[in-house]
């Protein structure tokens, strides 16, 4: 009989702004709303704190999915860091897009400090599709791949 | 007859049952609420205990007449009609339970009555 | 201007006068109806049910063709306009009817809601505009006053049909002005008249239609206008405490335009 | 053209305008000119050309040069102003050590494509109408120049001067330009097919600097490929991740602040197409958030320095087509 | 090397139920630069914060990674901790294991590796640590309040009484609020205008208060202690320094038929009016909108006749600028619009009105002068029928989701108070529920029905039909007795559900403080910082943060005023270390960090710099100024060179998380 292959579970980078959407993800927390631990959250200022080259690492590291969350925009705790990492991330992805990384694979979510269910929802979603797209093996360094 | 569950009435309809806040406004608004035995915040409620036969073998799932008011204006957006549809679907698709016969039409018949009164009739009460 | 128009079953029997007259009226606007060539019945109701998918499909074929003609979709009937727009807007958001029913259909391309099904009072009011309509009264009907029965189909559920304030629609009162009449506010413009019921339940049908006609008389109508074969039946033959008489919104329409032959 | 030019930098060396002159001089063969200093007449007359083959962009060399002391006379073809005007704004070079002089120019060709298409031997080039005329010690050929010119002269944005102190020539207009074609082409590719294309692209890629080097747009004072405290400092790219990090860090860091330049893809030794990696963020720029040319002015924000409350969401990216 | 300290917290059960502490501070140890680790039961608690104090100690530790709560809940806390025992605050990481792993992962084993990895990523960072030192900022002593009603007027009173300056911005002419149009208060029933109108007066005589009021604030800038406020004056046409407020201007104006706000629309007032007459300040204003002299130049009466020469047809509106060092939101609530609610009639019959409407027809002051008359034909209603819930707790999307908290309450009074005054009215009352919690609440609502005989129904009106007799036909049902009513009434008050005002999305958006998905005020935390916003240095005040009665919104208003007090105390608040830095050595002067930062904290200079070839140059470069930075990190990513950098965040410190997680 063949041994079952390992059920595959994505690694997930998470980066989310102290003031609204890591207050989101505290909140999901707090009403128990479930999603998967594949979800790993780095709390940063700011979505604007969020350099491609964090994205880029999280991928040679062997992530398989990247996705950022910040303030909605117009409610940015710096008032406008949002909107430069709108900027920033839109034509970040739309170049990874174009080197031929699947699209799926990042994504940027606006999740308040009140949005516990949101939060939640989006990550039961963005681990679904990670999943589905399975190994990020398009933009990954295999040295930093354990054997 | 085979037994009508609550899941099956609940997957037909589409509605979750649980909003509902017992406000009865869909009852205050129904304009069929005098022909019916059960109304329509008893159709959710007791679609939600489970309480099914009394529901199934009432004439109330004849007397609705999908108009929408009930949907309209509930504050909960549960939809009650949907629920009553659910139900009177549920006996229908038992076979032999066609509320109309087709010989029984020709005596409901007069001259005027547009087509799509036999249509709509035949769509909601055959299987 | 050009539409794609769906007539429906009843409008080619029983309520040929309210598509006589629709035809009429909107070639004296200079709109073009194009019948769908091979439009089926409808099915007269939407089926609520979530897992109702063989009755919807006749209608999913009708809208699916219309997509092809590339117009807006014209209806005349309240009850097809209803299914119509109910069945599209099912095949727009709800991807798991949308799936079954194209696997049913097996057609080239699948069909996911593209056209956009309009009531012919939403042609009169968006695409000609009633202020053009005004212009083009011959035969006012000044001095009418003139209830709008609605009924529930036009504008339930409220969310899908998108036509108007479902409880205080003003769109056939502001066609009454455009035809020169007065139109009379009464409050169960927009509550069922019983015409579902009218072979099962003479004695709610009654009931029914006689409270709509009533509150018409009572707010000083001379008449009541409706889109719907079935209120019309209904208002005419089951509310007998009233005699107050209902005409199809085309008929007074073709008549202002001076086409009613 | 080349011997007004000489004879104007004559004139402002010797009126004192400027102490020095950069300019193109002739190497050991007629067609691999290098950026050189002129500081006298004398050397002028012995080493100035300027010709088809003058293809290199001297805005960079700026930053260096204008912080020395005196004031250096600079000619600039129409798309060198571009970059000139981006450092200004920039604070890279310090304007007012500098003297523009515009200089017309109708595409530059190199050794290398002629070589490519046969022509060796190479003794001196000419314009004639729509063509090059080269003489080689085989005698007098002639090539159209759009057999002979690369690729970001073939699709020239534009041929007019938007920094100068004074112009030698006519001045052009902004071209239109076809410049977005294979980018579109590539964007209308499935995901895998585009995957496939930059490897292919990519992988070729020696790490040897030179597109940094030459890029005006990549004068920091120390680049962070080349800081170990930077966290992605790396020297050679060691694998295929590496490759790709390498050219859209890049590519990023110049992201609305890249002219078009195109000198990236002509000195790549391995003949990547850089440009497109970079032109993919004009469009994308272009696309998003209205129309941008940098350098075009000395004001106007970079597009990653500013925003709109109305702009795009990222999801942009997932609804567009192709897959 | 760091020498780490790992203490992994159960929190009870809370954490320790879904992750294997014991595992998770044992497969920690094994990190590199890990010199001690273990668990406990409470890390936050006094036993365990000494246990952290102790290994500190002990152990020469110089990092510490603690597994806990949220950070935002006690990174504070354990802060001060390291601190007492000698370490800088700011060599502390904390791992959130439990809102971001046990709280949401069932499965043990999933919790317990999810929360190694969480461990391993803080390790990684705190391994790149460095101490901080916070500087200080100047705390100026004057607060605003934005809005004017009882709960602003409250706030700025308390604030005044501790000694320090306050400022009222009101949008409308006078302050007051929505109080100033109730007629009595439950469940005392005394006069609302009584008990309110004295402390309006209070707030003008106060020499610590200034009212601005028709003025509203357009731009804030700052940050705590230290704001920025622009405030709009907005033209009135009247010299509020020379109008005494005689009135006499508003009864000769000519122009007499615009729908009077104060009442509702139910009665008139002139283009130039004193919306009441305890109007605080009692100034008139020109309504420019219908004035004939400002509409076409053509009138000038209210100039003629006004003695004090107070008319100014010129004024414009006027932007002044104001420093603050605390700021309160207090911008109240208005009822909702009822357009998605016409199976009600509002729009279709006069007979059909709000509660607030109600308010203004029992009101001596209001249109009928106190008598409850019918709009239509000014006739006594025999017959009154009360909705409950008409937008509230409404899922469908035609109204509000939540509880609207003061419509049980108000509608007992009215009810009351109308079978009081007119013993021969039949009062019916629609409810979902009636929800009377708080002091002496329920015992008011059984008094109007054990006492008053008012009819208390379970269920909903579904249709409200306007009859050709005037009468309103009030279908609904009665859920007990399940039947359908048909009530023929004369009049319909409907509780229509509150919402925020309007001016709080741009106002929270200009202090970027957070709002919940309804438009109120989030709170800094809902159940231990109530009256905070999340946004250090602005507080909140009545309805603008949820629904509330006078009794709750002027508890509230009170306890905001303390926590303002307290800010306004200090003489200097302690800055956030966690700051943007420049490398100058790597700085190209490009301008990109300057460009997007949100404070102006960054400026330029050209500096002379020793070069590694011994030459020296002159070199444009960037430097942060640290009180004005507020750490969000904007400029580190538009710096092209890597020179700017986030202190406590930088971009090692990211990368060594992003490492640790993904290996």
């Amino acid at each position: 009989m063949q041994v079952n292959e390992k059920e595959f579970k994505p690694t997930i980078v998470a980066f989310c702004c102290n003031w609204c959407s890591y207050a989101g993800a505290d909140l999901a927390g707090t009403n128990r709303l479930n999603y998967p631990a594949d979800v790993k959250i780095i709390r940063v200022p700011c979505s604007c704190r969020v350099n491609p080259m964090f994205i880029l690492r999280a991928f040679q590291r062997g992530a398989d999915g990247v996705i950022m969350c910040g303030c909605h925009p117009g409610d940015c705790h710096y008032t406008t860091g949002n909107y430069y990492a709108r900027r920033r991330m839109t034509l970040l992805f739309s170049m990874l897009d174009y080197l031929g990384i699947e699209r799926e694979r990042t994504r940027v979510e606006w999740v308040s400090a009140a949005e516990g269910a949101k939060f939640a929802a989006t990550m039961n979603e963005f681990v679904e599709t990670v999943t589905k797209l399975g190994e990020n093996k398009r933009l990954e360094d295999l040295r930093c791949k354990e054997k | 007859m085979s037994k009508v569950t609550k899941e099956q009435v609940l997957r037909s309809s589409g509605v979750n049952v649980l909003k509902c806040m017992r406000c009865g406004k869909c009852s205050a608004t129904c304009p069929s609420y005098d022909e019916m035995e059960y109304h329509p915040h008893q159709f959710v409620y007791m679609v939600e205990k489970g309480d099914l036969e009394p529901l199934l073998n009432s004439d109330s799932i004849y007397k609705c007449l999908s108009c929408y008011a009930c949907v309209e204006r509930c504050p909960r957006g549960v939809e009650p009609a949907k629920v009553v549809e659910g139900i009177r679907n549920a006996v229908l698709r038992q076979s032999g339970m066609n509320h109309i016969k087709a010989e029984n039409i020709p005596e409901m018949l007069d001259e005027d009555l547009p087509q799509q009164a036999i249509v709509s009739a035949f769509r909601k009460y055959k299987r | 201007m050009t539409f794609s128009y769906y007539p429906g079953c009843t409008l080619k029997t029983k309520a040929k006068d309210l598509d006589r007259y629709g035809r009429k009226a909107a070639e004296a606007l200079g709109v073009t109806l194009e019948e769908l060539p091979d439009w089926q019945c409808c099915g007269g109701t939407f089926s609520m049910s979530k897992d109702e998918i063989a009755s919807k499909l006749s209608a999913v074929r009708s809208l699916a063709s219309a997509k092809d003609k590339g117009n807006d979709l014209v209806t005349l009937c309240s009850a097809c306009h209803n299914v119509l727009k109910q069945t599209n807007d099912a095949m727009k958001n709800d991807p798991d009817f949308s799936a079954k029913a194209n696997n049913y259909m097996k057609l080239d391309v699948p069909y996911n809601g593209e056209t956009n099904v309009i009531h012919y009072l939403e042609m009169l009011r968006d695409k000609v505009g009633f202020d053009k309509i005004a212009e083009k009264v011959t035969n006012p009907l000044t001095g009418k006053k003139i209830a709008a029965y609605y009924g529930c189909l036009l504008l339930r559920p409220g969310k899908v049909m998108q036509m108007d304030n479902p409880e205080n629609p003003t769109i056939i009162e502001d066609f009454i002005k455009a035809i020169g009449a007065e139109p009379v506010v009464y409050p169960y413009r927009n509550e069922c008249c019983g015409g579902y019921v009218t072979m099962e339940d003479k004695a709610l049908a009654k009931k029914k239609s006689n409270k709509v006609a009533l509150s018409a008389a009572e707010n000083g109508a001379d008449m009541i206008i409706t889109a719907c074969p079935l209120c019309l039946y209904n208002l005419n033959k089951n509310a007998d405490e009233s005699d107050i008489p209902v005409y199809y919104f085309t008929e007074l329409l073709a008549e202002a335009l001076g086409v009613k032959d | 053209m080349q011997g007004k030019m000489i004879a104007r930098a004559k004139e402002l060396l010797q009126n004192g305008t400027v102490n020095r002159v950069i300019g193109w001089k002739a190497g050991d063969f007629a067609y691999d000119i290098t950026p050189a200093v002129f500081n006298s007449a004398e050397e002028l007359d012995a080493g100035f050309v300027y010709n088809d083959f003058c293809g290199a962009n001297f805005s960079k060399y700026l930053v260096k040069e204008s912080r020395k002391e005196g004031k250096i006379l600079v000619f600039l073809k129409p798309c060198d102003t571009y970059s000139f005007n981006q450092l200004t704004k920039e604070h890279r070079i310090i304007r007012d050590n500098i003297y523009v002089v515009g200089v017309p120019c109708d595409g530059k060709t190199d050794g290398e494509t002629l070589k490519l298409k046969g022509i060796t031997g190479i003794t001196g080039i000419k314009t004639e109408g729509d063509s090059f005329v080269v003489d080689t010690l085989y005698g007098e050929k002639t090539i159209a120049k759009a057999d002979a010119l690369p690729e970001r002269c073939l699709s020239c944005k534009s041929k007019k001067h938007v920094a100068y102190d004074e112009l030698l020539g006519e001045d052009g207009e902004v071209c239109e330009s076809n410049r977005f074609d294979m980018v579109e082409k590539l964007e209308a590719m499935s995901s895998e097919e585009r995957f496939n294309f930059w490897r292919g692209e990519l992988s070729r890629c020696i790490r040897c600097n030179a597109c940094r080097n030459v890029c005006p747009a990549c004068t920091c004072e120390r680049c962070v490929f080349d800081n170990d405290n930077s966290g992605i400092a790396q020297k050679a790219a060691a694998d295929s991740f590496e490759e790709n990090m390498f050219h859209i860090i890049r590519a990023f860091h110049v992201a609305g602040r890249c002219t078009d330049c195109g000198e990236c893809s002509r000195v790549c030794p391995q003949n990547i197409p850089l440009h497109l990696l970079n032109r993919k963020f004009i469009k994308d720029i272009n696309e998003f958030y209205g129309e941008f040319q940098a350098g075009e002015d000395t004001e106007t924000r970079a597009p990653l320095n500013i925003f709109d409350t109305e702009d795009v969401e990222p999801s942009v990216v997932y609804e567009k087509g192709g897959n | 090397m760091q020498r780490i300290g790992v203490f992994v917290c159960w929190c009870g059960s809370n954490i320790a139920a879904t992750v294997d502490v014991e595992a998770v501070s044992e497969a920690l140890k094994s990190e590199p630069g890990v010199v001690f680790s273990t668990n406990y039961q409470y890390m936050c608690s006094e036993a365990g914060q000494n246990m952290i104090k102790d290994a500190i100690k002990e152990h020469n530790l110089t990092g510490v990674v603690i597994c806990s709560c949220s950070p935002r809940m006690h990174e504070a806390t354990f802060r001060k901790t390291v601190q007492g025992a000698g370490l800088n605050p700011y060599m502390v990481e904390i791992a959130n294991i439990r809102e971001q792993c046990s709280w949401i992962h069932k499965d043990k084993q999933t919790g317990t590796e999810k929360a190694i990895i969480l461990g391993k990523a803080a390790i990684a960072k705190v391994h790149l640590n460095a101490p901080l030192t916070a500087g200080e900022s100047p705390v100026v002593k004057r607060a605003l309040v934005i809005g004017g009603g009882i709960a602003g007027i409250q706030t700025a009173l308390d604030i005044a009484e501790a000694g320090f300056d306050v400022d009222i911005v009101e949008t409308k002419p006078t302050i007051g609020g929505k109080m100033t149009q109730i007629d009595k208060t439950f469940p005392t029933l005394d006069c609302a205008a009584c008990i309110l109108t004295p402390k309006m007066v209070d707030c003008a005589q106060n020499e610590k208060i200034h009212i601005y009021s028709y003025s509203e604030v357009t731009a804030v800038k700052g940050f705590v202690g230290n704001f920025t406020v622009s405030i709009k004056k907005k033209a009135r046409y009247v010299d509020t320094t020379k109008c005494t407020g005689c009135g006499v201007c508003t009864e000769k104006c000519p122009v007499k038929n615009v729908p009077n706000e104060f009442n509702l629309g139910m009665n008139n007032r002139r283009a130039i009016y004193i919306p009441f007459a305890q109007a605080v300040p009692k100034v008139a204003t020109i309504d420019a909108d219908y004035c004939n002299m400002l509409k076409n130049g053509k009138c000038g009466v209210c100039s003629k006749v006004c003695t004090a020469g107070a008319i100014d047809y010129k004024q414009q509106d006027e932007i002044i600028e104001e420093r603050y060092g605390a700021i309160v939101a207090a911008t109240g609530f208005n009822p909702i619009k009822l357009d998605n609610f016409d199976e009600f009639a509002y729009s279709q019959s006069k007979d059909v009105i709000t509660s607030l409407e109600f308010e203004r027809l029992t009101n001596a002051a209001g249109p009928t002068s106190g008598q409850l008359l019918r709009p239509s034909d000014g006739k006594h209603p025999h017959t009154i029928v009360f909705v409950q819930c008409v937008g509230s707790r409404d899922t469908s999307g035609c109204g509000k989701p939540y509880c609207s908290k003061i419509c049980c309450m108000y509608t007992a009074k009215h009810a009351m108070l109308t079978r009081e005054k007119y013993p021969d009215t039949d009062v019916y009352v629609f409810y979902i529920d009636v929800r009377t919690p708080g002091k002496n609440f329920d015992e008011f609502y059984r008094r109007a029905v054990e006492d008053y005989n008012v009819h208390y129904i379970k269920g909903m009106v579904g249709k409200v039909a306007p009859r050709a007799d005037g009468t309103l036909d009030v279908q609904a049902s009665d859920l007990i007795s399940n039947e359908q009513l048909h009530i023929s009434a004369d009049l319909v008050v409907l509780a229509a559900a509150i919402e925020p005002d309007k001016s709080a999305r741009p106002l929270a958006t200009m202090l970027t403080a957070s709002m919940d998905t309804n438009d109120f005020f989030t709170e800094a935390h809902a159940k231990l910082r109530p009256v905070e916003s999340p946004t250090a240095g602005v507080f909140l005040s009545g309805t603008c943060q949820g629904p509330k009665d006078i009794p709750e919104t002027v508890s509230q208003a009170s306890a905001a005023a303390a926590k303002v007090i307290g800010l306004l105390c200090k003489d200097k608040l302690t800055c956030n270390p966690c700051v943007a830095h420049s490398d100058e050595m790597l700085c190209n002067g490009c301008s990109s960090c300057e460009k997007v930062c949100p404070y102006g904290a960054i400026t330029y200079s050209d500096k002379e710099f020793r070069m590694p070839d011994r030459t020296t140059a002159i070199r444009r470069v960037a430097a942060v100024n640290e009180a004005v930075c507020q750490g969000c990190g904007a400029c580190t990513v538009a710096c092209p060179s890597g020179a700017m950098d986030l202190k406590g965040f930088s971009n090692k410190q990211i990368m060594a998380e992003v490492d640790a997680i993904c290996k």
